[in-house]
C-alpha cells in the first residue's frame, strides 16, 4: 500500500505505525531487521577525487571527496586530515531551509566522521606525503538530496564508496622544498569498513534502517557502527531512551547486518 | 595548494572555427534532461549538460516564513543558486558568496517573468538551484532545469524559460561556451528568453563586441533557446524519463 | 604557537591495571558537587570532578522568545554547553564550534526524558552548561550538573539523571577515563541513566570493543552511575552545602 | 512641478508616470535618452589614493580608491588585484539598512566591476611590481550617499574618476626580497573608459538615466556598458524582460551619449 | 602590508607650547558645517574638522522593524557610528568592529538626553554618523553633527548637544588633539555637553591626569564645547548654506 | 529587610529606592560610598596561565589570563599584545543571552582594557620577547557568572588579580629563529593598579558600587579609573548626563576608595 504523510494527522500516523507494528508489520512491508535496497548511480555527478551517489529506498545522498594538499596540524604531525561535512540541501526536503549546517546536519557529519575515525579505516598516516610537512587533506562532503529517513547510513555506506574511489596526483616533496605534482596517482586506501546501523524504537520493538515516516513517530533512535572484525566501533544514541538490553540487542543485529552491506561496498568501488 | 594547474590552449579556435572541444560555433554541446528525480520535493529536473550537472528542486506554492515577507496580491519568488564544495577543480567552501548572490537574482529575474504570480498571493515559490558540477554555462543550465521544476511542480506559467549562453572568441560567435573559451574567451553573453513570444528574461555579457558581433551573437543566442525549448518540451511530455541529445548537428545556422 | 606540547605516556596502563594518574580500573576520580550557588539563575549546581569545574544553571519555566518556537503541549528544552577560552591548554576561541554544538544536543537528550515537558505547555527551560576547566569527561560531568541545577530550580522530573564515562585501555576496561586515556586510550564512551528505571538516556562510543567488551563497559558504566546518583541525591538534600567524595575506594567491582 | 512621492501611493504614480510618458514627458521634464547633470564636487573627502563625489541629479556617491601591495593570485601572477565593494549606506535611503551588502549591492558592485574588467581599463597586468610575486592590489569601494535613482551610472562615472586620480607611492621589490616604497609616485593607467547606461522600460519606452520614481514603477530595467571602442562590453538585464529590437536600441543611444560622458571624465581626472 | 609608517614627531609640544601642526594649546582646528546636504534623508549634516570629514544623517520618527523592539512610552534611539574603508590611512575592512560598536553606544547616550523621546512612544529615531574621513576627534566631531542633523530633521529637542576633545601633552592641557597628540599624546579627553544647561552628556577619559589637571581640561572642554555651539546655531540659522570658521583666534583661555 | 524585585514593578522600585535615597539610604544599608564586600574564592577554576574568582557582594565574575606567543602588531614591534574579552555568560542573569558579545558586552570588555592599558599597568613592552618578532600574547578572558550591578568593578579587580598571579613559561628566540620553551617562569609585572570605580546618580546623589536594582533605576552612571599616583587615568561615562561638579566629586571618592581595593588586591596575588 502506498502510504501518504499528508493524508494523516501526526497523530493517526503514530497510531498507525504503532499498530503494524504491535503486528509485526512495517509501512513498507520490510522485516523489523531488513534494510532497504540500496542502488549506486552509474556516471560522473561532480568534480570529486572520489564519489558516490546511491540510493537507499527513496533517500538519496551524493557524497564527494575532494583532495588538496597542506600542512599536518602540530599535534599531529604523522597523520593527514579528514574534514568531514554535511549539507541538508533544501531540495531534499520541505524542512530544510537553506544556511550554515544545523545541529542536525553537525551531529550527521560528526557520527559518519566518528565511524570512519574509531576504525582509522583509511589509515590518516597513509595520507602523510612529508612528516610534519606536507599530507594529503581529504575534505568529505555530503550532501543529502533526497530525504526519506536514515540519513546516517546512506550517507556511511556512500562515503566509504567514494573514499575508496578516491584517487589524487602522487605529490613529492623534493629536498628544495619545491612540491611535485606527478602524473602518477595515488589511492586512498580503504582499510577497514566501519558501517553505520540506525534503529528507530517504536512500541517498544527495533526497527532497522527507519523510513521517515519511522523517523518522525519514534520514541527512541540510536545508530551503531560495526568494523571488519565485527566489533561496535561508535555509538551515538539520539532521541529517546533505551534499555540496556535493547542496544545490546541493536548491536547484535548491526554485527549480522555488517557482511551482506560490506559486500556491496567492496563491489562497487 | 592547488593540485590541479590550468594553461590557456595555444589555439581556442583555428582559421577554419575547430574549438577546443572540436565542436564548430554553432554546436551545442549534448544535453540529457530528467523531470521528477525527487520524492520530497514539489518539483525537480536533472539537467546533464557538457560537464555540468545541476540538480533543481521547487518547493511551493506554501506559506512564507517569516510571515512578514508575505506579499499580499502576489506569490513570493526566491532562487537560490548554490555550487557544491566538489562541483569545482579546487573544493570551493560552502556558503554563499558574492557570485552566487548575484546568480540567484540573476535566475530569478530569468524565471520569474514566466510565473502566474498573481495566482498565489500571500505564498512563497522557493526554487534551488544546484550545481553539482560545473563546466561553463551553468548558470543557463539552471534556467532551463528550474523551468522544468517548475512546471514538473504544477505551478501556473505563462510558458517555459529556455536559456543558453554565446560568447565570441577572436572573430568567431560561438554558441554554448566550453570552459576554455568561457575562461580565455574575448565576451561571454547568457540569455534566456520567456518562450513563446521569445521576451528576453535574462541577458548579460562580458567582454567587448562590435554592433554586428552582439546582434549576430543575440541572433545565435535565439536560435539555440529555441533549440533548448523543444528538449524541454520533450522532457515534460515523458516525466520521469530521460530526454537526451547529442546536439552537434543540431541549431545549424 | 603553542606554549605546553603534550606527549603520550609510554604506557598508559601497567600489567596489573595501574593507570597513569595511579587509579585502577574501577576507581573514580575525585569529585564535588555543589547546589545553589548563582543567585540570579532560577538553578544551579557546580560540579568539581578530578581536573574539571562546569558551572550549570536554569532558567524556567519562562516564556519563549521568539514566540513561534513555543511548543503548544509541552515546553520546549534548550540546552548549551559552552567551553571557555581559559578551559583549555591552548586558549579556544570564543563561540560555538562544532563540537560544542553536538555536544549541546546530546546533553539535551540526556536530560530531556526526565523532565515532565508536558506540564509546562508554552514554555521554555534553557540549561547552560558552562566549561570552566576541561579535563576528559565533561559531557557526564554536565549532565550530572545540569541534573541537579533542574531539581535546585523545583523542575518537575521522573528522577535525576546521573552520567558517568567509561573506556578501553589495551585489554582492560576503565571507569571515568582521565586525559590520557581520553586522547590515547582505545575507546571512550559517555554513558548516562535516568534513575532509578535506569534507561539509558546518553550513550556514545568512540573506539572499537568485542561484544564482551561492550557487555562489560555497559555493566560497569551502570555500576559508576549508581555511584554518582548517590551522590547527587546526598547533594540535593543539603543544598548550598559542598558534597564532596575522595571515591578511590568506591564503585568496585 | 514638483513632485511628492509620499503623496501618492505607488499605483498612482505609476499611473502618473505611465501617463507622461504616453505623452513623450517625463517627471522632471527630460528627454527620454537625456542624462541628468553630472557634478563632481570640490574637495579632499577620504584618505584614499584617488576619489571623486559626484552628484547625478540628486543622487550622490563618494567613490574611494585605497591601494595596498601583496601577492597575486596563484591562477594570474601576472595581474594585480582589483576588489570592488559597494556600500547602499542607511543615510541614503529609508529603505537601506545597515548591515553586510546585500543582493542590490553586490550586484551593483558587480556590474561596474565588469565593465572595468571587460575593457581591462586599469590593465590589470600594469599593477605587477614583480611578476609572481608582488602586485598592486586596489579597493574600490563605492559608497551611496543619497539614492535618487541609477546607482549603477552614478558609481561607474565615480570609479572612472576615483581611478584615473588614483597614485600610488611607487613600490620595488629588491633582490633580497626587501620591500622599497619609494618617495615618488605611480599613478594608475587609465586606458579605456567603460561607461554603463541605465534604461528602464515604461509604458514600452526606453527611459535613460531613471530617477527613484522611475525605477520603482519600471516595468523592466537594463544597464549596458559601452568601450571607448564604442562596442557594448558588459550588459545586465535586471528585472523584467526586454524585446530584442529594445536591447539593440538601448545599446545604439549608449553607443551615442559615451563621448560626452567620457569627455566629462577625461576633464576631471 | 603597509604603503605607509608612521613615525612619533620628536617634539610632541615645545616648551612654548607649539604643537605639531603650529596650533596653540587653546587653538582648535579650522571647522566647517553645512546641514540639509542630502535629498533622502529626514535631516543631514556634514561636518569638516581638521581633516576630518563626517557625514550624518537622521531618519524618523518612523516605525519600528522588528516591531517588538518598539518602546510603549517613547521613542527607541539607534546610532550607528561607521567608518569608512577608505576613512583611514590602511584600508579599513567594512563592518562594526568592537571600537565602532562602542562609539556607536557613547555617541547614543550623548545624544539621547537631548531628545524628547516622550513625544514619539511607539517610534525609532535612527542617527548615523558616516566617518569618510578620520583625523583624530571623529566621535565629538560626529556628536556635533548629529545634532544638527536631528534639528534640521525637526525632532524636539530640549537643546543641541555640543562636543569638542581636550587632552594632556606632557604638562600641557590642549583643546582639540590632532592625529600626532592622539596617538602618542598622554591623555585624551572627548566631552559633550547638553546645552544650555551645560550638563555632561559625554565624557570618556583615556591617559593619567592629576586632580589639577583634570579640572583643567574640564574646563577647557566646557570652553572650546561653548564655542562649537556657536557654530552649530549660526549653521542652523543657514541651512543649505556652509557654515565656517578658522578658529585659531578663538576659545582664548 | 530583603528586596525581591520582582515583587514590585519597575516604578514602584524606582520610587522605594529614590526614597531611601533621599532618607540617605541604600536598599542594602550600605552608605553612598561604601563598596560591598569582596571575597577572593580559593581553588584552581580554569587552565589559565592566571586566575580570580571573585565576589563582590552577590556579583560573581571569574577572570583567565591566557598566554600564547607570537608576532607583534607591525606598528608596535616592541609591544606585547593584550587582548580583553568579557562575555555575558547566560548562567548571570535572565536577561543575558547566548551568542557573541553585545553592545554592553563590548562597552565593558573596552572600559576594563582602557584602565589598564591607560596607566600601562603590565607594561606591555616588558612583553617582548625579541622585539619586531617574538612577544607574549596575553588574552584577558572575563567571565561574568552572576549579575548583581557594577560587572566594570568586579571584572577589573579580577583582572588585575589574574594578571598579577600570572605566570608563563620562559621563552627564547635562537638564532637560528626555533623558539625554545623553558621550564623556568616569567611573571607579569604589575606595576600599576588602574582600578575602576562605578557611580550612579539616583535622585541628584552619587552612589559607589551599585547593585543591580540601583542600575536599572539609575538616572546616569559613571565609571572613572584611578591609578597607583591617585591620578584619573580612564573614565567612561554611560547614560544619563552629570554637572562637572558630580564627575569632580566622583573623582574624589573614587581617589579616596582606592588604597584599601588596591590593598586587598596585593594580598591576595
Amino acid at each position: 500500500m502506498m502510504f501518504n504523510s499528508e493524508m494523516l494527522t501526526h497523530k493517526l500516523l503514530r497510531e498507525y505505525i504503532e499498530d503494524l507494528v504491535a503486528n509485526d508489520q512495517r509501512i513498507d512491508s520490510r522485516g523489523f531487521d531488513e534494510m532497504r535496497p540500496i542502488e549506486v548511480l552509474n556516471g560522473t555527478f561532480t568534480k570529486a577525487e572520489g564519489e558516490a551517489w546511491i540510493k537507499l529506498g527513496k533517500t538519496q545522498v551524493l557524497v564527494g571527496v575532494k583532495a588538496d594538499i597542506g600542512e599536518p596540524f602540530p599535534d599531529t604531525p604523522d597523520k593527514g586530515v579528514l574534514v568531514s561535512n554535511t549539507e541538508l540541501l533544501p531540495v531534499a526536503s520541505p524542512t530544510f531551509e537553506p544556511g550554515p549546517p544545523n545541529e542536525n546536519a553537525i551531529e550527521i557529519a560528526r557520527v559518519v566522521d566518528r565511524a570512519i575515525r574509531s576504525a582509522d579505516a583509511i589509515g590518516l598516516s597513509s595520507l602523510v606525503i612529508e612528516e610534519g610537512k606536507l599530507v594529503y587533506m581529504l575534505f568529505l562532503d555530503m550532501y543529502v538530496l533526497d530525504h526519506d529517513g536514515n540519513l546516517e547510513d546512506a550517507l556511511t555506506i556512500a562515503s566509504l564508496i567514494a573514499l575508496g574511489r578516491t584517487e589524487v596526483p602522487k605529490v613529492i616533496l623534493k629536498e628544495d622544498g619545491e612540491i611535485e605534482v606527478k602524473e602518477e596517482k595515488w589511492k586512498v586506501d580503504l582499510r577497514d569498513m566501519p558501517i553505520n546501523f540506525t534503529f528507530v524504537k517504536i512500541n517498544g520493538k527495533l526497527l532497522l534502517d527507519p523510513i521517515l515516516e519511522e523517523e518522525n513517530v519514534a520514541e527512541a533512535s540510536i545508530t551503531l557502527a560495526i568494523d571488519k572484525d565485527r566489533r561496535v566501533c561508535s555509538i551515538q544514541k539520539k532521541h529517546g531512551h533505551f534499555t540496556m538490553e535493547e542496544i545490546i540487542n541493536a548491536a547484535g543485529i548491526a554485527r549480522d547486518k555488517w557482511p551482506e552491506v560490506a559486500e556491496m561496498i567492496k563491489e562497487v568501488i | 595548494m592547488p593540485l590541479y594547474v590550468e594553461k590557456k590552449p595555444d589555439v581556442l579556435i583555428t582559421e577554419d572555427g575547430v574549438r577546443t572541444d572540436g565542436r564548430l560555433p554553432h554546436e551545442i554541446r549534448p544535453i540529457r534532461m530528467t523531470v521528477g528525480i525527487l520524492d520530497k520535493a514539489d518539483g525537480s529536473a536533472f539537467i546533464e549538460w557538457g560537464g555540468n550537472r545541476i540538480l533543481t528542486a521547487v518547493f511551493g506554492p506554501r506559506e512564507v516564513h517569516p510571515k512578514h515577507l508575505a506579499l499580499p496580491d502576489k506569490a513570493l519568488i526566491r532562487t537560490r543558486y548554490n555550487m557544491a564544495p566538489f562541483s569545482t577543480p579546487e573544493r570551493k567552501r560552502p556558503g554563499p558568496d558574492r557570485r552566487s548572490v548575484e546568480l540567484s537574482k540573476v535566475i530569478r529575474e530569468a524565471i520569474k517573468p514566466a510565473i502566474f504570480v498573481e495566482n498565489y498571493p500571500g505564498s512563497v515559490i522557493d526554487i534551488f538551484v544546484e550545481v553539482l558540477r560545473s563546466d561553463a554555462g551553468t548558470r543557463v543550465a539552471g534556467v532551463n532545469a528550474a523551468s522544468l521544476a517548475l512546471a514538473n511542480a504544477g505551478i501556473a506559467m505563462r510558458g517555459l524559460v529556455a536559456a543558453c549562453a554565446v560568447g565570441r572568441v577572436e572573430n568567431f560567435i560561438i554558441c554554448d561556451p566550453n570552459h576554455d573559451e568561457d575562461m580565455w574567451g574575448d565576451a561571454d553573453m547568457p540569455m534566456a528568453m520567456l518562450m513563446e513570444s521569445e521576451k528576453i528574461t535574462l541577458l548579460q555579457t562580458d567582454g567587448p563586441m562590435t554592433d554586428e558581433q552582439f546582434k549576430e551573437a543575440l541572433e545565435m543566442g535565439r536560435r539555440c533557446i529555441r533549440f533548448l525549448y523543444e528538449m524541454q518540451k520533450e522532457a515534460l511530455k515523458r516525466p520521469y524519463l530521460i530526454v537526451e541529445r547529442s546536439v552537434f548537428e543540431q541549431g545549424e545556422v
